[in-house]
C-alpha cells in the first residue's frame, strides 16, 4: 500500500515539482538558455515516465499473479482436498469470485474501500462508482507513480481471492445460490469496510492514520483473518458434512492440491511484493521476506508432522508453505529476511498444531481448514508484526521505532487491537448474512445433493469421465 | 462354497465391511462398477449437449465364504445396506466349484 | 500495436532528440559549460535507457504469459474438452505449434509479416528473413522503446496461438501429418498477409494507414476471426466425429480444461495489454477492460446457461470468460471499464447461444467450439470496438472523434468491413489449404484410428496410465 | 550474471558519477544556477531510480519465474513421468528443495557462493551469512541497478531446482532422509563451489576473472552438468528399479509432464533472460535465443523419434523442448537468433539418441533421464557456446572476439575444461556424498517400501483418490 | 436364473444397451476391464522404451435373468455387439443360485 | 467348461500372463479390484485424520477354460503368483453354462 512505503514521498515529490516548473523556470531562464531549460523539463518528464513504465510494468504482473493465486492456483488447491464428486462445485467456488467480485467492484465496490476523504474512517464513498475518476493518471492518495487504474485492479485481485478462502469451510455441502447470496454480501458488509478502514483514505487504522495505526502490509486482517474467522463461523453454522467422522473424505487428488499451493506461492510474490506498489527496494524485500516464510513454514509443518504422525507428508509441506505464507503476508514489508524465516517457522508448527490437533478436539468441520490455516495463521502473523517490524527495512514513521524489536511495545497491541476487530466484524458480520441467506435462498445442500456431490447436483456435471 | 456377490451404493461400503467383520467375515474382494436398474440415473449437459447417465456407480462385493454361512452373510449384507431406497442393489449367490489359496495351495473350504 | 497508442510519438521523439544532440549541444556551448551539458546529456540517455528498461520487462513478460496461454493454457482447455483417447493428441495440437510456427517466423514468417515498405499493403517482404537486423536496437515503425528482438518475440507468441486455436474444430479426427502440414501453410497463406494488413507497415488496415482503418488493438481479426472462421471451415470440411450424437462424447476432465481457462484468462493479459506495446496508461486501461470484459461474460454465459439449461456449470463459466476474453481484445486499447463490461456481457450471451442452441441446428461437428467462441466472439468484438472506441481512452486519431459513442458511426462500417475480409481470407484460405493437404497427405483419420483415438494411433502413447 | 553484460559498466559508470556530484557541481556552480544544479541533480537520480524499477521489477518477476520452474514445472514435469504410486515422492523432490535449500541458503550457502573477496577463487566466505549486508542497496559487483536482495533470491531459484535436477535419476526408489540428506551435503559440496568458480566475485572460471575463462550465461556448467553427472552416479550407484526391464514403467501421465513441460519452457525465460540481470537487450537477446532453441529442439526430437522410432509422440516433443532448453541455457546471452536455431536442432537429435538409444546399451536405470537430458544437453550446450559465441551479440571482452565463429577457436577449449571440471566435481562429490549418507541414513528403499510405492511408504498417503 | 456375462468392445455398450432395454433387460451391472485373446494389442514407446500392450479395454456386462428369457438375450445382445473383426469379445453363461434385492428382501426371480 | 477366477497382487501379473501363455492360454479378462483378507492395510493420515486403508489393490484374472485344462491352469497360476506372502490371493473355480463368441455365434468349448 502507498503509505506503507517511505520512498514514495521523495518519488511523488518527483511529481510535483512538475507542477512548480513555471515559476522555476522563469527564474532559471535569466542565466540558462531556453533550450537547455527545454532539455532539462524533458528528461525530468522522461525520468517520471519511465518510472511509470517500471513500477505499472511490475504492478500489471503482480495483478496478474495475484489473480493466477484464485484460478488456478486457489482452486486447484481446494479442488484437489475435496472428493472427486465435488471438484467442480469447489473451484467453482473460486472461479466464480473473478466473475462476481470483478463486476460488484467495478460497479461500488471499488468506491466503497477506496473512495472517501479523510474523515471516512469505516467505509469510503460513491465517488468511484461505476469507475468514475478512475483513469490512467495516478491517484496519490494511494500511489503515485501508477496509473490509478492499475491501482484498481491489483486491488480488486485481492477482493477476488478474499470470500474464495472461506469457501474452505463450507465445501462440499453449499448450495450454489446460497453460495452465491453469501459470497456477495459477504463481500458488501466485512471486506469493503475492513479494506477502508486499514488500506483506505482516513481509515481508522491506517499505517500512518490518526486512528490506531496497525501495520498491515499486505493483507493479514484485511484477507486472512476476515476470511479465516468466517470460515469458522460458516462451518459452525452449516454443521458437518454428511458422514463426517465415518466415512473416508480423503483428498481426491493432492497432486491437484500440490499444484495449487505451488502456483499459490509463485502468485503470492505478486500479492506480498507487489503490495509496495512499485517496484522499489521495499518489493524486493517484501519477495524475500515472502519466499523465507513459506520456505520456512513448509520445513516446519513437515518436522512437526513427522515427529508427531509419524511421517512428513506432500500435504503437509504445501500446507505448511500456505500457512506460512498467510502468516508473513502483513509482516513481508515490515521484517528483515531472518524475521522472516521465524515467523515462517512459527506459523508452521502452530497452524499444523492448529489443523491436526485442536481443531479434532472441537469437532466443527472446517473441511478444507480455511480457519486453521488463514484465520490462525492470519492472526499470528497480524501479532508477529507488531514484534518483528523494524524500521531498518521500512523507516515508516520516520526514524520511529516500528516494532517490539525496534523497542516499540505498543505495535504488538495495536496489532492485536486491528486483529479483535477483524474477528468480530467477521464473526457477527457472517453471523448476520447466514442467517439472512439461509432464510431466503438455503444454505444447506439436502442429503441426497451431498450424497450425489456438488458436481451433479449443482452444476449437472463431472470433473472426469475417464472412461471414455 | 458359495459366492455372494453384493451389488451395493457406494456409499454404504464401510457400513457393510464392518458389518460383516462383525460376523467374521474378512476375504472379500471389491470393485468399482455401475449399474443400471430401476433407478433413475441423472443428466449432464456440456454446452447444450444433453447426455442422458443411466449407468449410476456402485460397488460389487464379492466374497466366498462355506455354505454353511450364507443366510448370515446374506441378513448382514442386507441390514448394513439396505437404505430402503430404490437403487439399494441386489445380492446374487453362486456355487463355487473349488477355492485355491496360492500362498500354500490350500484348497476348498480351508482356502477360504 | 505501436500505432495504437498515441502516446507513442512522444516517446520516439526522446530517442530522436539524441540524434539532434551534437548540433544542439554545439548552440548551447556557448552559455553553458560543457561538463553540465554533458551531464543533461547522460541524464537524457539514462532516461531513455531506464524507459527502455522499464517497457522491455514489461514486454518481456508479455510475451512469456502469451506463450503460456498456447502451453498450458490452451492446450489443458482443449486437452480436457476431450475424450481419454484424444488428450495428448490434442495437446499435441497446440503444443506442437511452439515449435513449428517458430522455426517458420525465424525463417521468414516475421519478415512476411512485419518486414516491408509503407507500400506493402497486402504482405511484408523478405526483409527480416533469417532474423536480418533484427536486434536489440528499436524498431521504430513499431515500438520505439523496445528492442526489435523483443517486437519481434511478442509477435511470434501471437502466431503461434492462433493456429493452434484453429485445432479445436478438427479435434479427435485429424491425421498428424495433414495437421502439420495444414497448420504450416494456414500460418503462411492466412495469417501472415492478415498480420501484415493490419499490423505490419504500409498495412492496408492499418489504423492510421491509407486504407480501411480497422481498429484491432490486439487481435480481433488477426487472430480470433480467421481462426474461428477457419475452424467452421475444417469442422465441416472433415465432417463429424465418429458416433457424433448417439455416442457420449464428454469432456474426460473439467478439471483440465478449468486450469487452461484460468491460464488462459492470466495470460490474456499478456495478450491485451502487452499490446500496448510498453507499460504505460494504455497498457493499465487494456488491463482492466481485459479482465472486466472476462468477468462479465464468464457471469453472462452462466446466467444465460442457468435459465436456458436449468443449472450454471462450470464449463459454462470457463467458456463465458473465454468468449469475453475473445470479444474484448480488438477493443481492450480503445474503451472504457463500463464499456468493457458491457461487451463482456454481451458475448456470454451471443457465444452461449451460438454455441448451445445455434450449432446444435445447423449440425456441424465443431468438436470444441472454436467457431462459436473465437469466430464469432472476434466478429462480435471487432464490430462493438467500432460502437464503444473512445478517445477519451485512446486518442488515437489526434483528437478526432473513434468510435460510434464518439459520433463516429463510420467505424463500425470499417471494423465489418476488416472482419468480412477476415471471413473472406479465413474461408478460401482454409478450403484450398484444406484441399490441397487432404491430397498430398490425408486429412482424416481413419476408423480404425478414431476408435482407438489419436494417442495410440498418431503417437503410440497414452494419456494416463493410472492402474501402475 | 552481471559482468556476462558488457552495458553494465555504463549504467554502473551512472551511480558513480553521482558520487562525484559534489566535486563537478561545486565546479558548474560558479557559471550555472544552484536551482538548476539541483534539479540536473534529482533528474539524474530520478532516471537512476527508474532504471531500478525497471530492472528490479523484470528481475523480481524472473525469480518467481525460476521458482515456478521447479513446482508446478519440474514437479509436474518428473511427477507424470513416474508410476502412480510414486507421484507425491516425486513431487516432494522438486518441493522439499523450495524449502529446504531456501533455508540453507538464508543462513550460509548465499554467502558461500557468492561472498568473498577477489581471491576467492574456489568458494566464498561467510561475510553475508544469515543476509549479512544484504539489503535494498545494490551489490556493484554482481549487478549495479537491482537491489542486492533481488540478485540473492534469484540466485536462490537456480540453487533450488539444481538438486531437483537430479532427483530424475533416483526416482521411485530413495528413502526420504537419505535423500534430505544428500541434497543437501550436494547443495554445499557441489554447488556452492560451482556456483562460486563460475559466478562468484574471484571465481576461477569467471567470463573475465584470471583463471580460465569460461562462458556461461545462465548456467549450463553450474546448473545442468553438475545436477546432470550426479544424477548418473546417483542412478549406478542406487542401482536399477526392482522390476527395470521387465515391469511396464511407463509415465502414469504424460498430461501433466506435458504441463510440467510447458511450464518450464515459460519459466525458463526467467532463467535465462533474467541471467541479464536487467531488463536490457540483452535480456532480450537471451529471451529469443532461448525459445528459438526450445522450439528448434522439440522439432528435431520429434523428427528423429519419428524416423527411428516411427511415431512421434508428446513425449517426445516436450523431451526435446527440455533438452533444447538445458543446451541453449550456457549460450543464451551470447549467440544469435539463428545459432540458437541450430544449438536447438542439434541438442533436441542428441539427447533423443542418448536416451533412446545409448542409455540402452549401457543399461543403468536413470529413471528419468536427468542425465540423457541435463549432463549431456548441457555438455553439450557448454561447448556450442564457446563455438557460436559472438560479440555481435555481447561484446564482453570489448571487440575481442568471442567463440569459434568469431575466430577465437580457444573458446572451445576453455568450455571443454570447465565442463570437464564440473564432471569431475559432480562425479567425485557425488560418490563421496552417496557413500557417507548410504552410512549413515540408508539411501535405498527396501524392497517391500518400493512395491508399495514412495507415497504410501515415505509420506503415508496417496496421489490419488478417484473412487469416492 | 442365469447369469449372463458379456465381455464386449466399449464403444459398442451404448448399442447394446439399447438393444437389451429393448427387449425389456433393464438390470444390468457394467465393469470396465481389461482384455487378451487373438486380437492384437499395440505397442507404445516412452522416450525409446517399447512396451507391447496386448491387454485390451473391453466392458463387462453382468447381468442375472430368467432362465426363460436366456436365448432372447443372447441373441439381442450378440447382434448388438457383433462388429465382426476379432475382438469383438465372448458370452459366458453361469448358473444362479439365488438372488436377493437388498431394499426389501425380495428373493428369486422376483428380485431380478 | 470352468471359469477360473484368481485374485493376484498387482505387480505379478505380467508373471502370470507370460506362464499362461506359456501352457497355451490365451483367452482372459482382467479387472482391478480390491481386496480384503489376512493381509495388514496401511494408515493414511491427511492433517491429522487418520485413516486404516484395508481395502489393498489386487489384480482379478478371469478366464474360461476346458474342464480338461482346469488343473494345469490351477498349477501354473500358483506357480507364477506365488510370492510365499500373506495377500498372494486366491484362486476360485466355476461351472459354466455356456460360452458364445460373439464375432461368430461359436458356442460352447468352441468359443473359448
Ligand atoms: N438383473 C440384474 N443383473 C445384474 N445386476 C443387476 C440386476 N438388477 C439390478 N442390478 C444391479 O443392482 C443395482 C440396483 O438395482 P435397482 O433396480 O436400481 O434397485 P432396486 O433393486 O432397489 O430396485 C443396479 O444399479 C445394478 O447394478
Ligand atoms: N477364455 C476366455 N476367458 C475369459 N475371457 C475371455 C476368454 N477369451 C476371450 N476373452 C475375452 O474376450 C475378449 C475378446 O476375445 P478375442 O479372442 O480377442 O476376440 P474374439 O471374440 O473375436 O475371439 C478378450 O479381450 C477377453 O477379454
Ligand atoms: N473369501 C474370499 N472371498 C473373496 N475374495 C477373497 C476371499 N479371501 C480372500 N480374498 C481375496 O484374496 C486376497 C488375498 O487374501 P489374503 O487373506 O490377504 O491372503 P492369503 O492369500 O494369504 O490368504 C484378498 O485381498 C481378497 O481380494
Amino acid at each position: 500500500m502507498t503509505w506503507l512505503s517511505p520512498k514514495n514521498s521523495s518519488r511523488t515529490g518527483i511529481r510535483c515539482l512538475f507542477l512548480s516548473l513555471l515559476s522555476a523556470g522563469l527564474a532559471a531562464a535569466q542565466t540558462v538558455p531556453p533550450e537547455i531549460l527545454e532539455r532539462l523539463e524533458k528528461a525530468e518528464k522522461a525520468a517520471a515516465n519511465a518510472q511509470t513504465a517500471g513500477d505499472n510494468g511490475w504492478m500489471l504482473v503482480s495483478s496478474a499473479l495475484v489473480l493466477m493465486m484464485t484460478a488456478p492456483g486457489l482452486a486447484l488447491f481446494y479442488g484437489g482436498l475435496v472428493r472427486k464428486k465435488n471438484v467442480l462445485g469447489t473451484m467453482m467456488h473460486s472461479f466464480l469470485m473473478m466473475g462476481l467480485v470483478t463486476v460488484i467492484w467495478a460497479l461500488f465496490g471499488y468506491s466503497l474501500a477506496f473512495g472517501g476523504t479523510a474523515d471516512s474512517k469505516w467505509i469510503g464513498d460513491l465517488s468511484f462508482a461505476f469507475m468514475n475518476g478512475v483513469g490512467t493518471a495516478p491517484n496519490g492518495d494511494y500511489a503515485g507513480t501508477i496509473p490509478h487504474l492499475t491501482f484498481m485492479v491489483y486491488q480488486l485481485m485481492f477482493a477476488v481471492i478474499t470470500p474464495a478462502l472461506i469457501s474452505g469451510a463450507f465445501a462440499e455441502r453449499i448450495k450454489f445460490t446460497g453460495m452465491m447470496l453469501f459470497m456477495t454480501l459477504w463481500l458488501i458488509i466485512v471486506y469493503l469496510p475492513m479494506a477502508h478502514m486499514v488500506w483506505g483514505k482516513g481509515g481508522y487504522f491506517g499505517a500512518l492514520g490518526t486512528g490506531i495505526q496497525a501495520f498491515d502490509f499486505a493483507g493479514g486482517t484485511v484477507v486472512h483473518i476476515t476470511s479465516g474467522v468466517s470460515a469458522l463461523v460458516c462451518a459452525m453454522y452449516l454443521g458437518k458434512r454428511k458422514g463426517y467422522g465415518s466415512e473416508a473424505m480423503r483428498p481426491h487428488s493432492v497432486v491437484l492440491s500440490t499444484v495449487g499451493a505451488a502456483l499459490l506461492w509463485v502468485g503470492w510474490f505478486g500479492f506480498n511484493a507487489g503490495s509496495a506498489l512499485n517496484a522499489s527496494g521495499l518489493a524486493s524485500s517484501a519477495f524475500v521476506a515472502t519466499h523465507f516464510g513459506a520456505a520456512a513454514a513448509a520445513m516446519a509443518w513437515l518436522f512437526a508432522e513427522w515427529m508427531v504422525i509419524g511421517k512428513p507428508s506432500m500435504l503437509g509441506a504445501i500446507s505448511g508453505a500456505v500457512a506460512g505464507l498467510v502468516a508473513i503476508t502483513p509482516a513481508s514489508g515490515f521484517v528483515t529476511p531472518m524475521s522472516a524465516l521465524m515467523i515462517g517457522a512459527i506459523a508452521g508448527v502452530v497452524c499444523f498444531l492448529m489443523v491436526a490437533k485442536v481443531k479434532a478436539m472441537f469437532g466443527y468441520d472446517d473441511a478444507l481448514d480455511a480457519f486453521g490455516v488463514h484465520g490462525i495463521g492470519g492472526t499470528l502473523g497480524a501479532i508477529l508484526t507488531g514484534v518483528f517490524a523494524t524500521k531498518e527495512v521500512n523507516d515508516l514513521r520516520a526514524g520511529m521505532p516500528m516494532g517490539l524489536v525496534d523497542g516499540n511495545g505498543g505495535q504488538v497491541m495495536n496489532q492485536i487491537i486491528a486483529s479483535a476487530v477483524a474477528w468480530g466484524l467477521g464473526i457477527v458480520g457472517t453471523l448476520v448474512i447466514l442467517f439472512v441467506v439461509d432464510k431466503i435462498a438455503g444454505l444447506r445442500t439436502t442429503d441426497a445433493e451431498e450424497t450425489e456431490g456438488l458436481d451433479l447436483s449443482m452444476h449437472g456435471e463431472e470433473g472426469y469421465h475417464m472412461e471414455g | 462354497m458359495k459366492r455372494i456377490e453384493a451389488i451395493i451404493q457406494p456409499h454404504k461400503l464401510d457400513d457393510a465391511k464392518e458389518a460383516l467383520k462383525g460376523i467374521g467375515i474378512d476375504g472379500m474382494t471389491i470393485t468399482e462398477v455401475r449399474g443400471h436398474g430401476r433407478q433413475k440415473g441423472h443428466t449432464e449437459t456440456y454446452r447444450g449437449m444433453e447426455y442422458k447417465v443411466d449407468l449410476l456407480p456402485k460397488v460389487k462385493l464379492e466374497m466366498v465364504v462355506a455354505d454353511a454361512r450364507l443366510e448370515e452373510v446374506i441378513k448382514t449384507l442386507t441390514a448394513a445396506a439396505r437404505t430402503g431406497k430404490i437403487g439399494d442393489g441386489k445380492i446374487f449367490v453362486f456355487e463355487v466349484a473349488d477355492a485355491i489359496r496360492i500362498r500354500n495351495d490350500d484348497r476348498g473350504d480351508a482356502a477360504l
